[in-house]
């Protein structure tokens, strides 16, 4: 599977990061982070607990500000500038651990909210898209219900759905299935694989091993807020480099 | 001025008393009557021509002077002792007296007592923010006797206090005092002591450095005390206003001289005053005399030429 | 923000005031600045304007001026000759003696009707909810109005317990509960140190046993705590403590020579004895209640705060009742129970302003009431009052605040 | 283990029991009443006690009621007609209802005005309060502060009219700009109403309508309970937009803003509302530039709205703070701005969460409205302390007129009360 | 395994419990309960959801009244003298399936409150133990935390020593693991074997069935407030009589 993704990467660069650190008041959680990131990639970031995971992707469409270095996401350089700053988030959809989907909408206001107001799109037409992603990530049925009536792997898959609405150029996923039990994960997985296959670019943090292996393009390795190791994923988990990695994935796959 | 606003506006804004029988009470139709409230009338009537263009504001003794000094009200009729604070200190002018008053006490009959010095160790409810509290504490210094004040809001819970005991004597101007006896089951039963311990002339006051205005309704007020003395009575104004020996009466009520110019008003100011109110003597005893429940005597209120104290200034 | 990425160079625009994060939030600040300023300028303007049209200034040289009017509970010394700022004073004793007592009781209507909500007996239940909801729902005013009344109306006058055909008489001839106040025999001594006119040593001394008194009986306690320790068996304090607690004192008293002075009717009034004015029970007592049935939702709401589960876990362990409530369910509860009920004393304090109600003279009926309308200086005595009551308030939800850090559960 | 055992361990029931009653002991009412009332020696005596109180309050109280006179015509011939008997003087209640109710000064033969209006302010508050109701009746609630206004002061209807068409331009000048950026939008359509409002205002003194469809009523004739509903529905409408805008800025992260939004929360909830009050009647008219001449009606609303503004601030505070951050992540992350995740993410959830708390501090509040008789105003208490108990012919009934207010507001904020702890119930199992 | 623990079973009765009935209101939860627990028994309580359980185990310590038939726990009849119940209430210990930990206590403190003041121990003497037993359920270090502090897992062995400190001569458990997260599930389990190995008599409501086979000498499978079955761990699992407790198994062990 590797090989039918890496066929699709191109040479156009998504995101751009260049030695960016990021204290939290005195605690320095990512140290001079470089990475890029090319249209139509695939990465998963992995590592444990506290190693700055959730920051990084969290600093790439500015919900934590950074203090050093450089992000540029799809040319626009991530300035103090509010324009700049719109702009990003509107190019760039994340999903989070917890869905945060509003509980006070409808599945489907909850997918048109975005396009309406920061799209300025009609209404009419909102609808429609939303209903076509619904359908896409398969419960357009429930898109007059409310959230919270909905299992958990529903949940997630319309926060999903949310975030395409907007059509963004990339994707980011902040352990998208960690809160979900056993059986409603691999609903989200398929969602996610199914996104995979049409070439969006997607940044997910995860411990999924087996989604990593099937879809992604890179792995990336993450301890004490630096990029420890990268590589394909079969390489990654054959043959980590690092020590670290190592006592990670024993860790990880023996579990 | 004021006396342009109250013109532009077609009302007089006029501060009462929150309710005491006699002075300024709304009945049970909820139409305002009293002897202060006649005062605003016969303003309004010679301001504006019409008696009824009174909005009246009542007031309690805390909020009496800021509804002035603010402009809320334009006169105050509010049976407001003048004393020299008020009219150099709080910056008020007092227009005339209107009555002539003076503390008093009175307490039941089976109590023995005969006189205000035998109160030593007495209850006494009193209004307080009154000069009749600053009275009492003076009266009781001066004789050396001890008494314990209990302070009440209104005339209304005085008389509750006093009727149930829980004070021993109720203080307040004396014709208070029989405005409130009157209101008793048993007025019989309750004496009003002797001793007037204070001076208490009652007047209507205005804002400090507004002469006009004050003027108005200082001369106003005498109109209605002068009309006593000449004879002018509601009934007979008109006829005397169309022919009429008595230059005075003349002057008074516009048909000879400018008094009215003078003033800023038109010249029939004090005949509709007269008229809608009656004169000095009909409003006593239309609201407080003898034939009301409050039955009050003239006393000091009689014309000077009776023995009273009430002497207007002439109208010339 | 703080981030380091701009493009280098880049020149300051006017829209950058708005449209940059760096600028953004001072920008607001200074329109919001701009805006409050002009609108106390604004205000003050106004305020100056009105004050010299009505020839008025502001000063607060009338609170050295003699007051003028007597006050019938003064806490200190007092005469109508002492200055507006002494009654002042004697107003703020007065407003913080009815708060305090009235924290008090409430606290103790409170306490008891919330635990009695949550009787096994229905009628007790039922009857204290009744008790609640009542006193809840009617405006506080109300109820001071209907006690006072009831006290000025329903109680005799001192006049009904005189002459032959009285209708009233004293309760176990010593004390009398009139319209004016209840009277009750006030102690004396008739042996006291420094003349028998009771000086102010003799009740230091009571108070200085019964301080004494207390600090024993905290040392019997951490005796009982010592002796548990070391063997388990915790030593029956309780008749060691009455004895702590009564025999000194009662040696004192009967030393100093304790006598009663009864009140008796002479004159107007009955004179001698102890006397609580009724101004003072009833606005005390209106606000107890009222409050209590406040009190009372907190404290039920507080002990059902504590699971059924700590009370079953307890019991299995094989604590008897009285033991679990005490040392697994109240010190639970008293977590939820003191924050509301701080603030239900901040409440007590600001409604005891009420008191002109009923003619009780606290702050608001001496200085915001009487000195007010005699001075006719509304300004500055509204400015006093209300810089009291911040004051107070302040200081009441500080201890708040320092009390509920303390205790604060430990969780991960 | 034994070979005994290992014999006795097997077992297996072949028929299944059925249920069956329990003993007698432990059924009906004999098993309630011991359990509720005699459990325990102790609670027996609770019992008796609990029993004789309520003999005692009733044994007071039902004599008075039902002996009660409601047609004479004055204290003293009430007391010649219960010679001597117990019973209460409801009459007062007959005679002066319209003063309890209105006050002494509206005019009587206006009353269906208020009354109208009264009708009106149930249907408005309902699809506010029960979420069910079809939304399209918020249009009523949007109408009755124009209608309300009209009908209680009456005066030329050109007022209400243009006041609420200055708020239709401004709404839809808003709406026209909302689009482009939030703070435009809002402060466009406030300049437009205020615009508006000011021309309309002009050309409605120019025109001065000499005939008004409805009598003017001055606010210095409102009285009565009427006075406290108004108040009370007054202050709080007026003050959740204000309480809102505290709440946001106590959670803001500009000190400036932030501190003046706790100094202003802190001072109000520091102080009594009577020193309010007496601010709003001795001090406020200094204020407000000469000869503009505010009546005390609209001081007063002023100050119980603050009043209540910063209580029903910090109500809010909790609501927000009760809100997960995420939301505010997923709001940021889909790009929206500060304006519209409030206004459409944040606000709706928190004040939902809200509601039963501002429904206390309106309780409270209208509870509150009492203070006023203590300045001068005639509401149902300042009647009953003032014009009726001053009459002559009532001066001496004070249970019955007490016990009237006391039931009065009872069942109102027992009603109120009783409707927040069903939402707060609803709002406990609603998923949504 | 089940052989080690058959051994120890004597013939002592430590519970009798005859022709036992209790009613909630009209509601008949528990129907003629007959057992014998022998000193040294370790029966397990299986059975669906309602069927009495938990009602049947918190009647043997008088945290709720039976209406009917006898309870007798180490030879003391449970009657509605105090005295009884306080004797039965120290001699047995209980656990819940909420921990029921008092928060307010540092763990040492939930440990010695009962002793000290129940059993009149001194203080020092309560500690030691209190330590012992926690050193037993491996967590002394932990002693001076509060119960907020630590994880569930933690806190239910905690809830173990706390009754173990008050030695009881027998143990309940209602379900001491259903709420904990798998993970921590295994180390409460570890500490209950470690009990039954030392000889505690037990009486556990549980649905772990891998316990139940390691431990018991007897499972008990209740429906209706009937016990339907009982039989050696073997047996029950590979050989169930009644259907209900076919169908019972065929669903727990399915899933
Ligand atoms: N708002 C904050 N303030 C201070 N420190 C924070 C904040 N958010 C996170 N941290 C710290 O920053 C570090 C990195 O946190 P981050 O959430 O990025 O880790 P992570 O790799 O996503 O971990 P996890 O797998 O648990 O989600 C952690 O040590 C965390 O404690
Ligand atoms: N306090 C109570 N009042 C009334 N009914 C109750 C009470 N406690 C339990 N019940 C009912 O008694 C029955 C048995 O309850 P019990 O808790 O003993 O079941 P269980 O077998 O432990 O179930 P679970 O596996 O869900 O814990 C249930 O139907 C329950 O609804
Ligand atoms: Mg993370
Ligand atoms: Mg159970």
């Amino acid at each position: 599977m590797a090989k039918a993704a890496q066929l699709k990467v191109s040479d156009e660069v998504a995101i751009s990061i260049q030695q960016m650190n990021k204290w939290y008041g005195t605690f320095h959680v990512l140290r001079d982070i470089d990475l890029t990131v090319y249209q139509g990639e695939r990465i998963v970031i992995c590592g444990p607990s506290g190693s700055g995971k959730s920051t990084l992707i969290r600093c790439i469409n500015a919900l934590e500000e950074h203090q050093k270095g450089s992000i540029e996401v799809d040319g626009t350089l991530l300035s103090s500038d509010l324009k700049n700053i719109d702009k990003i988030r509107s190019e760039v959809g994340m999903c989070f651990q917890h869905f945060n989907l509003f509980p006070h909408l409808t599945i489907l206001e909850n997918c048109t909210l975005a396009p309406i107001w920061v799209r300025k799109t009609p209404k009419k037409e909102a609808e429609e898209t939303a209903m076509h992603f619904l359908e896409k990530v398969k419960i357009p049925d429930q898109a007059n219900k409310y959230p919270g009536q909905l299992s958990g792997g529903q949940q997630q898959r319309v926060a999903i759905a949310r975030s395409l609405c907007m059509r963004p150029r990339i994707m980011l996923f902040d352990e998208p299935t960690s809160a979900l039990d056993p059986e409603m994960i691999k609903e989200v997985l398929d969602t996610m694989i199914e996104l995979a296959e049409e070439g969006m670019t997607m940044l997910c943090v995860t411990h999924e091993m087996g989604f990593a292996r099937q879809v992604a393009n890179r792995v990336i390795f993450m301890d004490e807020g630096q990029i420890v190791e990268q590589n394909e994923p079969e390489e990654f988990f054959n043959n980590p480099q690092s020590p670290r990695t190592q006592l990670f994935l024993s860790q990880i796959l023996g579990h | 001025g004021t006396l342009d606003d109250v013109k532009e506006r077609g009302k007089l804004n006029c501060g009462v008393t929150t309710g005491l029988v006699g002075f300024a009470a709304p009945d049970a139709n909820g139409e305002w009557k009293g002897f202060d409230v006649a005062v605003c009338r016969a303003v309004a009537a010679a301001v504006l021509g019409d008696a009824s263009a009174v909005e009246f504001v009542p007031t309690t003794g805390k909020t009496r002077f800021t509804a002035l000094a603010s402009g809320e009200i334009d006169m105050l009729s509010r049976v407001t002792t003048w004393t020299f604070s008020r009219d150099v200190d709080l910056k008020f002018d007092f227009a005339g007296v209107a009555y002539y008053d003076g503390q008093g006490f009175m307490v039941p009959k089976d109590l023995g007592v005969s006189s205000a010095k035998e109160l030593d160790g007495a209850t006494v409810c009193v209004q307080t923010g009154t000069t009749t509290e600053l009275n009492l504490a003076d009266f009781f210094r001066a004789n050396n006797i001890s008494y314990e004040p209990v302070p009440v809001e209104t005339n209304a819970e005085g008389q509750q206090q006093y009727v149930a005991g829980a004070c021993d004597v109720y203080t307040t101007d004396a014709s208070g005092l029989a405005a409130t006896r009157a209101a008793f089951e048993n007025p019989g039963d309750h004496v009003i002591l002797p001793e007037i311990i204070s001076k208490e002339p009652l007047g209507p006051l205005v804002r400090h450095g507004d002469n006009d205005w004050g003027d108005v309704v200082r001369w106003t007020l005498n109109a209605l005390i002068t009309a006593e003395e000449l004879g002018v009575t509601s009934a007979n104004v008109g006829e005397m206003a169309s022919g009429t020996q008595n230059p005075e009466v003349a002057r008074l009520l516009g048909t000879e001289g400018e008094l009215g110019a003078m003033l800023g008003l038109d010249a029939d100011w004090a005949k509709r005053a007269i008229e809608t109110q009656g004169n000095y003597s009909e409003i006593f005893a239309t609201n407080i005399g003898e034939e009301t429940p409050i039955g009050l005597a003239r006393g000091l209120n009689a014309q000077w030429t009776d023995g009273g104290l009430l002497y207007s200034p002439p109208f010339r | 923000m703080t981030t380091l990425t701009d493009p280098p160079g880049s020149t300051f625009r006017l829209s950058m005031l708005l449209n940059d994060t760096r600028y953004r939030s001072t920008t607001l600040q200074v329109i919001a600045f701009i805006l409050l300023m002009s609108a106390i300028f604004y205000l003050y303007s106004n305020l100056a304007t009105n004050l010299r049209e009505a020839g008025l200034n502001i000063s607060f040289a009338f609170l050295g001026t003699p007051a003028g009017y007597d006050i019938n509970q003064t806490l200190i010394e007092y005469t109508s000759q002492s200055s507006n700022l002494r009654a002042a004073f004697v107003g703020i004793l007065n407003t913080l003696l009815v708060a305090f007592l009235a924290c008090i009781m409430a606290t103790i209507f409170g306490v008891i009707a919330g635990v009695l909500r949550l009787s096994k007996n229905w009628l007790v239940r039922k009857l204290m909810a009744v008790y609640v909801e009542i006193f809840r729902n009617i405006p506080v005013l109300i109820w001071i109005l209907i006690i006072y009344a009831l006290m000025t109306i329903a109680s005799p006058s001192p006049r009904a317990f005189r002459g032959d055909d009285a209708t009233a008489s004293m309760i176990l001839d010593g004390a009398a509960i009139t319209n004016r106040g209840v009277y009750v025999p006030g102690p004396f001594f008739t042996r006291g140190i420094g003349g028998e006119d009771g000086s102010v040593i003799n009740w230091l001394l009571v108070i200085a046993v019964l301080i004494g008194s207390f600090v024993v009986t905290r040392m019997v306690t951490a005796r009982a705590n010592a002796t548990q320790e070391a063997t388990g068996v915790r030593p029956n304090t309780l008749w060691t403590n009455l004895a702590i607690w009564f025999v000194p004192i009662i040696v004192l008293l009967f030393i100093l020579g304790l006598a009663w002075d009864i009140p008796e009717l002479k004159g107007f009034n009955f004179s001698g004895g102890l006397k609580v004015g009724a101004p003072l029970i009833a606005l005390w007592f209106a606000l107890s209640i009222y409050t209590g049935a406040f009190i009372a939702e907190n404290v039920r709401a507080g002990i059902q705060a504590v699971s059924k589960g700590q009370t079953e876990a307890a019991a299995a362990l094989g604590l008897r009742p009285g033991r679990v409530m005490s040392l697994v369910v109240l010190p639970q509860a008293l977590r939820v129970i003191v924050p509301p009920l701080i603030s239900q004393y901040l409440n007590i304090t600001k409604n005891s302003s009420l008191a002109i109600l009923v003619g009780y003279a606290d702050i608001t009926a001496t200085l915001g009431g009487i000195t007010l309308n005699q001075t006719g200086r509304a300004i500055e005595c509204v400015l006093l009052l209300m810089a009291f009551y911040l004051a107070a308030s302040l200081i009441i939800s500080a201890v708040m605040n320092v009390y509920n850090n303390s205790m604060k559960l430990k969780e991960r | 283990m034994s070979d005994t055992h290992s014999e006795s361990v097997r077992f297996v029931r072949e028929t299944s029991l059925p249920p069956a009653e329990p003993p007698v002991a432990e059924r009906g009412i004999y098993k309630w009443g011991r359990e509720n009332l005699f459990a325990t020696p102790a609670n027996g005596a609770l019992t008796i006690v609990a029993l004789y109180v309520i003999y005692l309050v009733l044994s007071g109280t039902l004599p008075w009621l039902f002996n009660g006179l409601w047609t004479t015509n004055s204290l003293s011939e009430c007391r010649e007609v219960l010679d001597g008997r117990t019973g209460g003087c409801f009459s007062v209640l007959t005679e002066r209802w319209n003063q309890l109710i209105f006050g002494f000064k509206y005019p009587p033969d206006q009353y269906w005005r208020p009354m109208l209006a009264f009708v009106m302010m149930l249907l408005a508050v309902a699809p506010v309060l029960f979420f069910d109701l079809p939304r399209k009746m918020l249009i009523i609630t949007a109408l009755f502060p124009f209608t309300a206004y009209w009908l209680i002061w009456g005066g030329t209807i050109l007022v209400p009219l243009v006041a609420l068409l200055g708020v239709v331009v401004g709404y839809i000048v808003y709406s026209r700009l909302v689009t482009q950026n939030f703070a435009l939008g809002f402060f466009g359509g406030v300049a437009a109403a205020i615009v508006f409002w000011v021309f309309g205002g002009w050309i409605v003194d120019s025109i001065g309508v000499a005939n008004p469809m409805l009598e003017a009523v001055p606010s210095r004739d409102m009285g009565g309970f009427m006075l406290n509903m108004m108040l009370g529905v007054t202050c709080v409408s007026l003050s959740l937009p204000i309480g809102i805008a505290l709440a946001l800025g106590r959670q803001s992260s500009m000190p400036l803003i932030k501190w003046m939004s706790v100094i202003f929360i802190e001072f109000i909830r520091g102080v009594p509302l009577i020193t309010l009050l007496f601010v709003a009647n001795v001090m406020l008219a200094y204020f407000f530039p000469p000869g503009s001449g505010v009546d005390l009606f609209l001081r007063v609303v002023i100050m119980i709205t603050m009043f209540s503004a910063a209580y029903i601030a910090e109500v809010i505070r909790g609501g927000l703070a009760a809100l997960p951050k995420g939301q505010y992540e997923a709001a940021d992350s889909l790009g929206l701005d500060y304006a519209q995740a409030m206004r459409l993410i944040i606000l709706p959830q928190a004040l939902k969460i809200s509601i039963p708390g501002i429904v206390n501090i309106a309780v409270g509040l209208f509870k509150d409205t009492t203070l006023v008789s203590v300045i001068s105003m005639f509401d149902l208490i300042g009647m009953i302390r003032g014009p009726i108990l001053a009459s002559t012919e009532w001066n001496g009934v004070y249970w019955e007129l007490f016990g009237f207010a006391a039931a009065l507001f009872f069942v109102v904020c027992y009603g109120i009360s009783q409707y927040s702890q069903w939402l707060e119930r609803r709002l406990a199992t609603d998923h949504r």
